[in-house]
Protein backbone atom coordinates (compact mmCIF):
# COMPACT_ATOMS: atom_id res chain seq x y z
CA UNK A 1 0.00 0.00 0.00
CA UNK A 2 1.76 3.04 -1.39
CA UNK A 3 0.35 6.40 -1.29
CA UNK A 4 2.11 9.99 -3.40
CA UNK A 5 0.39 12.99 -2.89
CA UNK A 6 2.13 16.40 -4.26
CA UNK A 7 0.56 19.81 -3.97
CA UNK A 8 2.91 22.36 -5.49
CA UNK A 9 3.56 25.12 -7.90
CA UNK A 10 5.74 23.40 -9.82
CA UNK A 11 5.39 21.76 -13.47
CA UNK A 12 3.99 18.49 -13.40
CA UNK A 13 5.62 15.28 -14.73
CA UNK A 14 4.07 12.85 -16.52
CA UNK A 15 7.00 10.30 -16.68
CA UNK A 16 8.14 10.62 -13.24
CA UNK A 17 4.38 9.66 -11.80
CA UNK A 18 4.49 6.74 -14.58
CA UNK A 19 7.82 5.74 -13.15
CA UNK A 20 6.40 5.69 -9.71
CA UNK A 21 3.05 3.39 -10.64
CA UNK A 22 4.89 0.94 -12.69
CA UNK A 23 5.69 -2.54 -11.02
CA UNK A 24 6.31 -5.64 -12.05
CA UNK A 25 3.22 -6.98 -9.86
CA UNK A 26 0.75 -4.82 -11.38
CA UNK A 27 -0.16 -5.03 -14.45
CA UNK A 28 -2.52 -2.29 -14.87
CA UNK A 29 -1.50 1.81 -14.25
CA UNK A 30 -4.38 4.31 -15.30
CA UNK A 31 -3.05 8.31 -15.73
CA UNK A 32 -5.92 11.08 -15.44
CA UNK A 33 -4.32 14.36 -16.65
CA UNK A 34 -6.67 17.27 -15.86
CA UNK A 35 -5.25 20.36 -18.51
CA UNK A 36 -6.42 24.04 -18.77
CA UNK A 37 -8.57 24.81 -21.07
CA UNK A 38 -8.97 27.80 -22.97
CA UNK A 39 -12.71 28.27 -22.94
CA UNK A 40 -15.15 26.96 -19.93
CA UNK A 41 -18.89 28.18 -19.62
CA UNK A 42 -18.78 29.99 -23.05
CA UNK A 43 -15.85 32.62 -21.42
CA UNK A 44 -12.57 32.90 -22.74
CA UNK A 45 -10.35 31.62 -19.85
CA UNK A 46 -7.01 33.79 -19.70
CA UNK A 47 -5.50 31.83 -17.07
CA UNK A 48 -6.48 29.24 -13.72
CA UNK A 49 -5.22 30.14 -10.35
CA UNK A 50 -5.74 27.15 -7.65
CA UNK A 51 -5.71 27.44 -4.27
CA UNK A 52 -5.35 24.70 -1.00
CA UNK A 53 -5.99 24.06 2.23
CA UNK A 54 -2.76 22.22 2.09
CA UNK A 55 -2.67 20.71 5.67
CA UNK A 56 -6.21 18.75 5.16
CA UNK A 57 -5.93 18.30 1.37
CA UNK A 58 -3.14 15.97 2.95
CA UNK A 59 -5.39 14.59 5.71
CA UNK A 60 -8.44 13.54 3.11
CA UNK A 61 -6.36 12.43 0.48
CA UNK A 62 -4.72 9.70 2.84
CA UNK A 63 -8.19 9.47 4.01
CA UNK A 64 -9.62 8.54 0.63
CA UNK A 65 -6.55 6.75 -0.39
CA UNK A 66 -6.91 4.01 2.23
CA UNK A 67 -10.75 3.67 0.98
CA UNK A 68 -9.72 3.40 -2.02
CA UNK A 69 -7.08 0.80 -1.66
CA UNK A 70 -9.47 -1.20 0.69
CA UNK A 71 -12.58 -0.91 -1.64
CA UNK A 72 -10.90 -1.28 -5.08
CA UNK A 73 -8.13 -3.95 -4.16
CA UNK A 74 -5.36 -1.16 -6.00
CA UNK A 75 -2.03 -1.31 -4.83
CA UNK A 76 -0.81 2.70 -5.33
CA UNK A 77 -2.35 5.46 -5.40
CA UNK A 78 -1.05 9.03 -6.78
CA UNK A 79 -2.41 12.52 -6.78
CA UNK A 80 -0.28 15.76 -8.16
CA UNK A 81 -1.68 18.80 -8.18
CA UNK A 82 -0.42 22.81 -9.03
CA UNK A 83 -1.38 25.33 -7.22
CA UNK A 84 -1.16 28.93 -7.77
CA UNK A 85 -1.47 30.74 -11.73
CA UNK A 86 -1.46 27.87 -13.82
CA UNK A 87 -1.77 28.85 -18.23
CA UNK A 88 -3.81 27.75 -20.37
CA UNK A 89 -2.83 23.69 -21.66
CA UNK A 90 -0.42 23.25 -18.97
CA UNK A 91 -1.33 20.14 -16.41
CA UNK A 92 -3.25 21.10 -13.47
CA UNK A 93 -3.42 17.81 -12.00
CA UNK A 94 -2.16 14.02 -12.41
CA UNK A 95 -4.29 11.27 -10.64
CA UNK A 96 -2.56 7.82 -11.13
CA UNK A 97 -3.67 4.14 -9.92
CA UNK A 98 -1.64 0.94 -9.69
CA UNK A 99 -3.70 -2.20 -9.68
CA UNK A 100 -3.23 -5.91 -10.21
CA UNK A 101 -6.51 -5.67 -12.93
CA UNK A 102 -7.33 -2.89 -15.24
CA UNK A 103 -11.04 -2.83 -14.72
CA UNK A 104 -10.40 -1.69 -10.81
CA UNK A 105 -7.58 1.08 -11.79
CA UNK A 106 -9.98 2.60 -14.52
CA UNK A 107 -12.94 2.28 -11.43
CA UNK A 108 -10.66 3.54 -8.70
CA UNK A 109 -9.25 6.37 -10.98
CA UNK A 110 -12.20 7.99 -11.92
CA UNK A 111 -13.34 7.87 -8.04
CA UNK A 112 -10.33 9.52 -7.28
CA UNK A 113 -11.23 12.22 -9.31
CA UNK A 114 -14.32 12.36 -8.15
CA UNK A 115 -13.31 13.15 -4.61
CA UNK A 116 -11.08 15.63 -6.00
CA UNK A 117 -13.89 17.36 -7.51
CA UNK A 118 -16.03 17.46 -4.63
CA UNK A 119 -14.37 16.76 -0.86
CA UNK A 120 -10.75 17.58 -1.67
CA UNK A 121 -10.54 21.70 -0.12
CA UNK A 122 -8.55 22.77 -3.71
CA UNK A 123 -10.40 25.51 -5.28
CA UNK A 124 -10.28 26.70 -8.88
CA UNK A 125 -10.32 30.24 -9.91
CA UNK A 126 -10.76 30.87 -13.75
CA UNK A 127 -9.24 34.41 -14.88
CA UNK A 128 -10.74 36.22 -17.60
CA UNK A 129 -9.73 38.95 -18.75
CA UNK A 130 -12.69 41.33 -17.40
CA UNK A 131 -12.91 39.58 -14.00
CA UNK A 132 -12.68 36.03 -12.68
CA UNK A 133 -15.25 33.19 -11.56
CA UNK A 134 -14.68 30.21 -8.06
CA UNK A 135 -15.29 27.16 -9.95
CA UNK A 136 -18.48 25.35 -8.35
CA UNK A 137 -19.04 28.51 -5.44
CA UNK A 138 -21.82 30.52 -6.81
CA UNK A 139 -24.20 29.23 -9.71
CA UNK B 1 -14.10 32.86 23.49
CA UNK B 2 -12.01 33.66 20.97
CA UNK B 3 -11.62 31.11 17.69
CA UNK B 4 -8.94 31.69 14.77
CA UNK B 5 -11.05 30.94 11.09
CA UNK B 6 -9.27 30.08 8.59
CA UNK B 7 -10.74 31.00 4.94
CA UNK B 8 -10.07 30.06 1.45
CA UNK B 9 -10.82 30.83 -2.53
CA UNK B 10 -14.44 32.85 -2.74
CA UNK B 11 -14.67 32.73 1.15
CA UNK B 12 -11.27 34.37 1.43
CA UNK B 13 -12.35 37.24 -0.95
CA UNK B 14 -16.01 37.69 1.08
CA UNK B 15 -14.52 37.98 4.55
CA UNK B 16 -11.98 40.01 3.01
CA UNK B 17 -9.01 37.85 4.86
CA UNK B 18 -7.70 34.72 4.96
CA UNK B 19 -7.41 34.28 8.92
CA UNK B 20 -10.42 35.80 11.05
CA UNK B 21 -10.74 35.98 15.02
CA UNK B 22 -14.14 35.93 16.10
CA UNK B 23 -15.74 36.34 19.40
CA UNK B 24 -18.22 32.96 20.18
CA UNK B 25 -19.87 30.86 23.11
CA UNK B 26 -18.20 28.63 24.77
CA UNK B 27 -19.18 25.15 23.24
CA UNK B 28 -20.15 26.85 20.46
CA UNK B 29 -21.82 24.37 17.93
CA UNK B 30 -21.24 24.44 14.06
CA UNK B 31 -24.35 25.58 13.32
CA UNK B 32 -24.26 29.06 15.66
CA UNK B 33 -21.11 29.45 13.91
CA UNK B 34 -22.66 29.41 10.48
CA UNK B 35 -25.26 31.61 11.94
CA UNK B 36 -22.64 34.12 13.03
CA UNK B 37 -20.74 33.92 10.14
CA UNK B 38 -23.96 34.45 8.40
CA UNK B 39 -24.85 38.02 10.25
CA UNK B 40 -21.37 39.04 9.46
CA UNK B 41 -20.92 38.40 6.51
CA UNK B 42 -23.93 37.83 4.15
CA UNK B 43 -22.86 37.48 1.16
CA UNK B 44 -21.43 33.71 2.11
CA UNK B 45 -25.21 32.51 2.14
CA UNK B 46 -24.73 32.95 -1.81
CA UNK B 47 -22.38 30.26 -2.05
CA UNK B 48 -23.93 26.81 -3.52
CA UNK B 49 -22.65 25.84 -0.15
CA UNK B 50 -20.20 25.69 2.19
CA UNK B 51 -18.40 23.13 5.42
CA UNK B 52 -16.65 24.03 8.38
CA UNK B 53 -13.59 21.70 9.00
CA UNK B 54 -12.32 21.22 12.47
CA UNK B 55 -8.69 20.10 12.62
CA UNK B 56 -8.61 19.34 8.95
CA UNK B 57 -11.38 17.30 9.58
CA UNK B 58 -15.20 18.07 7.85
CA UNK B 59 -17.84 18.97 11.08
CA UNK B 60 -21.49 18.43 10.84
CA UNK B 61 -23.44 21.22 12.41
CA UNK B 62 -24.01 19.39 16.14
CA UNK B 63 -19.86 19.38 16.65
CA UNK B 64 -18.76 21.62 19.47
CA UNK B 65 -15.80 23.52 18.82
CA UNK B 66 -12.69 24.45 21.71
CA UNK B 67 -11.10 27.60 22.02
CA UNK B 68 -7.98 26.42 20.00
CA UNK B 69 -9.75 24.35 17.39
CA UNK B 70 -7.95 25.36 14.20
CA UNK B 71 -11.91 26.42 12.57
CA UNK B 72 -11.98 26.92 8.60
CA UNK B 73 -14.80 28.05 5.93
CA UNK B 74 -14.10 25.46 3.00
CA UNK B 75 -16.25 26.42 0.08
CA UNK B 76 -17.02 23.78 -2.64
CA UNK B 77 -14.41 21.99 -3.87
CA UNK B 78 -13.03 22.72 -7.34
CA UNK B 79 -9.81 20.75 -7.52
CA UNK B 80 -8.99 19.31 -10.74
CA UNK C 1 -11.05 13.31 -34.93
CA UNK C 2 -7.60 12.67 -34.33
CA UNK C 3 -5.92 8.79 -33.87
CA UNK C 4 -2.54 8.11 -33.19
CA UNK C 5 -1.45 4.17 -34.00
CA UNK C 6 1.78 2.53 -33.71
CA UNK C 7 2.45 -1.19 -33.33
CA UNK C 8 6.76 -1.54 -33.38
CA UNK C 9 9.15 -3.39 -31.10
CA UNK C 10 10.43 0.06 -29.77
CA UNK C 11 10.00 1.14 -26.19
CA UNK C 12 6.78 2.97 -25.10
CA UNK C 13 7.39 6.69 -24.01
CA UNK C 14 4.97 8.11 -22.00
CA UNK C 15 5.83 11.40 -22.56
CA UNK C 16 5.36 11.72 -25.86
CA UNK C 17 1.67 9.69 -25.80
CA UNK C 18 0.98 12.57 -23.07
CA UNK C 19 1.98 15.20 -25.19
CA UNK C 20 0.15 14.33 -28.47
CA UNK C 21 -3.04 14.32 -26.35
CA UNK C 22 -2.44 17.52 -24.71
CA UNK C 23 -4.43 20.32 -25.94
CA UNK C 24 -6.10 23.35 -25.10
CA UNK C 25 -9.83 22.39 -25.73
CA UNK C 26 -9.66 19.11 -23.98
CA UNK C 27 -9.93 19.01 -20.10
CA UNK C 28 -9.52 15.37 -19.94
CA UNK C 29 -6.78 13.25 -20.80
CA UNK C 30 -6.96 9.50 -19.17
CA UNK C 31 -3.55 7.01 -20.43
CA UNK C 32 -3.80 2.93 -19.26
CA UNK C 33 -0.06 1.86 -19.26
CA UNK C 34 0.00 -1.96 -19.33
CA UNK C 35 2.97 -2.93 -17.81
CA UNK C 36 4.44 -6.87 -17.66
CA UNK C 37 3.79 -8.59 -14.56
CA UNK C 38 6.32 -10.94 -13.22
CA UNK C 39 3.59 -13.61 -12.33
CA UNK C 40 0.66 -14.79 -13.96
CA UNK C 41 -1.74 -17.67 -13.58
CA UNK C 42 0.32 -18.74 -10.26
CA UNK C 43 3.71 -19.10 -12.58
CA UNK C 44 6.62 -16.75 -12.64
CA UNK C 45 6.83 -15.18 -16.01
CA UNK C 46 10.32 -14.87 -18.03
CA UNK C 47 8.69 -12.55 -20.58
CA UNK C 48 6.40 -11.95 -23.28
CA UNK C 49 6.16 -12.24 -26.88
CA UNK C 50 3.85 -10.75 -28.65
CA UNK C 51 2.89 -10.98 -32.22
CA UNK C 52 0.70 -9.04 -34.44
CA UNK C 53 -1.70 -8.93 -37.61
CA UNK C 54 -0.38 -5.33 -38.34
CA UNK C 55 -2.18 -4.62 -41.24
CA UNK C 56 -5.43 -5.85 -39.70
CA UNK C 57 -4.67 -4.46 -36.43
CA UNK C 58 -4.83 -1.02 -38.32
CA UNK C 59 -7.69 -1.24 -39.77
CA UNK C 60 -9.69 -2.37 -36.92
CA UNK C 61 -8.33 0.49 -34.73
CA UNK C 62 -9.07 2.68 -37.10
CA UNK C 63 -12.72 1.47 -36.94
CA UNK C 64 -12.72 1.05 -33.35
CA UNK C 65 -11.42 4.53 -33.21
CA UNK C 66 -13.96 5.96 -35.73
CA UNK C 67 -16.44 4.67 -33.41
CA UNK C 68 -15.50 5.38 -29.93
CA UNK C 69 -15.07 9.28 -31.16
CA UNK C 70 -18.75 8.96 -32.10
CA UNK C 71 -19.87 7.13 -28.95
CA UNK C 72 -18.27 9.10 -26.59
CA UNK C 73 -17.87 12.01 -27.79
CA UNK C 74 -14.35 11.91 -27.86
CA UNK C 75 -11.65 13.69 -29.72
CA UNK C 76 -8.37 12.04 -29.95
CA UNK C 77 -7.61 8.22 -29.52
CA UNK C 78 -4.19 6.94 -28.81
CA UNK C 79 -2.79 3.27 -28.92
CA UNK C 80 1.06 2.16 -28.72
CA UNK C 81 1.41 -1.67 -28.29
CA UNK C 82 4.77 -3.17 -28.39
CA UNK C 83 5.07 -6.50 -30.79
CA UNK C 84 8.46 -8.77 -30.72
CA UNK C 85 10.13 -9.36 -26.59
CA UNK C 86 9.05 -7.30 -23.56
CA UNK C 87 10.89 -8.07 -20.36
CA UNK C 88 9.27 -7.67 -17.53
CA UNK C 89 8.64 -4.56 -15.87
CA UNK C 90 8.13 -2.84 -19.19
CA UNK C 91 5.91 -1.31 -20.64
CA UNK C 92 3.63 -3.20 -23.36
CA UNK C 93 0.94 -0.98 -24.18
CA UNK C 94 -0.41 2.84 -23.82
CA UNK C 95 -3.48 3.65 -24.60
CA UNK C 96 -4.64 7.73 -24.59
CA UNK C 97 -8.00 9.12 -24.75
CA UNK C 98 -8.56 13.53 -24.62
CA UNK C 99 -11.84 14.28 -24.57
CA UNK C 100 -13.56 17.57 -23.26
CA UNK C 101 -14.90 15.99 -19.98
CA UNK C 102 -13.11 13.21 -18.00
CA UNK C 103 -16.16 11.06 -17.48
CA UNK C 104 -16.14 9.98 -21.13
CA UNK C 105 -12.59 9.76 -21.48
CA UNK C 106 -12.28 7.37 -18.51
CA UNK C 107 -15.34 5.28 -20.22
CA UNK C 108 -13.64 5.42 -23.94
CA UNK C 109 -9.66 4.75 -22.70
CA UNK C 110 -11.41 1.78 -20.94
CA UNK C 111 -13.48 0.65 -24.12
CA UNK C 112 -10.75 0.82 -26.11
CA UNK C 113 -8.48 -1.88 -23.84
CA UNK C 114 -11.67 -4.12 -23.85
CA UNK C 115 -11.71 -4.35 -27.91
CA UNK C 116 -7.97 -4.20 -27.50
CA UNK C 117 -8.27 -7.76 -25.31
CA UNK C 118 -10.79 -8.90 -27.62
CA UNK C 119 -11.05 -7.54 -31.26
CA UNK C 120 -7.11 -6.58 -32.30
CA UNK C 121 -5.52 -9.36 -33.40
CA UNK C 122 -2.19 -9.32 -31.19
CA UNK C 123 -1.36 -12.12 -29.55
CA UNK C 124 0.54 -12.25 -26.17
CA UNK C 125 2.72 -15.33 -25.43
CA UNK C 126 3.97 -15.77 -21.63
CA UNK C 127 7.56 -17.55 -21.76
CA UNK C 128 8.30 -19.32 -18.69
CA UNK C 129 11.61 -21.05 -17.87
CA UNK C 130 9.81 -24.55 -18.10
CA UNK C 131 7.72 -23.38 -21.83
CA UNK C 132 5.20 -21.13 -22.84
CA UNK C 133 1.45 -20.00 -23.02
CA UNK C 134 -0.42 -18.16 -25.42
CA UNK C 135 -2.85 -16.23 -23.60
CA UNK C 136 -6.51 -16.62 -23.95
CA UNK C 137 -6.01 -19.53 -26.63
CA UNK C 138 -6.05 -22.52 -24.72
CA UNK C 139 -8.12 -23.10 -21.49
CA UNK D 1 -8.49 -22.70 -56.33
CA UNK D 2 -5.79 -22.69 -54.20
CA UNK D 3 -5.96 -20.15 -51.71
CA UNK D 4 -3.44 -18.54 -48.99
CA UNK D 5 -3.76 -18.52 -45.56
CA UNK D 6 -1.41 -16.48 -43.08
CA UNK D 7 -2.06 -17.92 -40.08
CA UNK D 8 -0.87 -16.16 -36.15
CA UNK D 9 0.13 -16.92 -32.74
CA UNK D 10 -0.65 -20.39 -31.61
CA UNK D 11 -2.34 -21.25 -35.16
CA UNK D 12 0.78 -20.94 -36.43
CA UNK D 13 2.18 -23.17 -34.01
CA UNK D 14 -0.68 -26.12 -34.81
CA UNK D 15 0.00 -25.41 -38.84
CA UNK D 16 3.51 -25.27 -38.19
CA UNK D 17 4.10 -22.42 -40.56
CA UNK D 18 2.60 -18.65 -41.10
CA UNK D 19 1.59 -18.95 -44.49
CA UNK D 20 -0.14 -21.90 -45.60
CA UNK D 21 -1.86 -23.17 -49.22
CA UNK D 22 -5.05 -24.90 -49.44
CA UNK D 23 -7.10 -26.48 -52.01
CA UNK D 24 -10.61 -25.63 -51.32
CA UNK D 25 -13.46 -25.66 -53.95
CA UNK D 26 -14.28 -22.67 -56.26
CA UNK D 27 -16.74 -20.00 -53.45
CA UNK D 28 -15.57 -21.67 -50.69
CA UNK D 29 -17.30 -20.48 -47.57
CA UNK D 30 -15.80 -19.56 -44.31
CA UNK D 31 -17.85 -22.21 -42.66
CA UNK D 32 -16.57 -25.25 -45.35
CA UNK D 33 -12.84 -23.65 -45.01
CA UNK D 34 -12.73 -24.37 -41.07
CA UNK D 35 -14.30 -28.25 -41.72
CA UNK D 36 -11.18 -28.32 -44.17
CA UNK D 37 -8.87 -26.73 -41.69
CA UNK D 38 -10.12 -29.12 -38.69
CA UNK D 39 -9.78 -32.12 -40.77
CA UNK D 40 -5.85 -30.96 -41.65
CA UNK D 41 -5.00 -29.53 -38.26
CA UNK D 42 -7.30 -31.05 -35.48
CA UNK D 43 -5.26 -28.87 -32.58
CA UNK D 44 -7.21 -25.92 -34.02
CA UNK D 45 -10.53 -27.71 -32.39
CA UNK D 46 -8.77 -27.69 -29.31
CA UNK D 47 -8.52 -23.20 -29.56
CA UNK D 48 -10.99 -21.67 -27.18
CA UNK D 49 -12.15 -19.93 -30.50
CA UNK D 50 -10.57 -18.65 -33.84
CA UNK D 51 -12.11 -16.85 -36.26
CA UNK D 52 -11.36 -16.09 -40.23
CA UNK D 53 -10.37 -12.36 -41.47
CA UNK D 54 -10.89 -11.84 -45.06
CA UNK D 55 -8.79 -8.83 -46.42
CA UNK D 56 -8.68 -8.06 -42.82
CA UNK D 57 -12.27 -8.40 -41.59
CA UNK D 58 -13.70 -10.73 -39.74
CA UNK D 59 -16.09 -12.64 -41.42
CA UNK D 60 -19.16 -15.21 -40.63
CA UNK D 61 -19.13 -18.80 -42.13
CA UNK D 62 -21.85 -17.89 -44.94
CA UNK D 63 -19.23 -15.79 -45.99
CA UNK D 64 -18.07 -17.17 -50.03
CA UNK D 65 -14.05 -16.89 -50.54
CA UNK D 66 -12.79 -16.00 -53.63
CA UNK D 67 -8.59 -17.00 -55.06
CA UNK D 68 -7.17 -13.89 -54.33
CA UNK D 69 -8.45 -12.82 -51.64
CA UNK D 70 -6.09 -12.42 -47.79
CA UNK D 71 -7.41 -15.35 -45.72
CA UNK D 72 -6.11 -15.20 -41.89
CA UNK D 73 -6.60 -17.61 -39.08
CA UNK D 74 -7.25 -15.38 -35.85
CA UNK D 75 -7.02 -16.93 -32.75
CA UNK D 76 -8.48 -15.16 -29.37
CA UNK D 77 -7.00 -11.74 -29.41
CA UNK D 78 -4.62 -10.70 -26.28
CA UNK D 79 -3.28 -7.75 -26.43
CA UNK D 80 -2.45 -5.54 -23.65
Amino acid sequence: MEMNFQISSNHLDIESCNEWLRSASDGGVVLFVGNVRSANRGKEVSHLEFEAYEEMVVKELEKWGRYIQERFGVHKVLLHHRIEKVEIGETAVIAGIAAPHRKEAFEACSFLLEKLKTEIPIWKKEVYNDGHHWISATP
Amino acid sequence: MIITIKSFGIAAEICGSRTLKMEVPNDCSVEHLKELLANRYPALSELLSYRIAVNHVYELDAFLLKELDEVAIIPPASGG
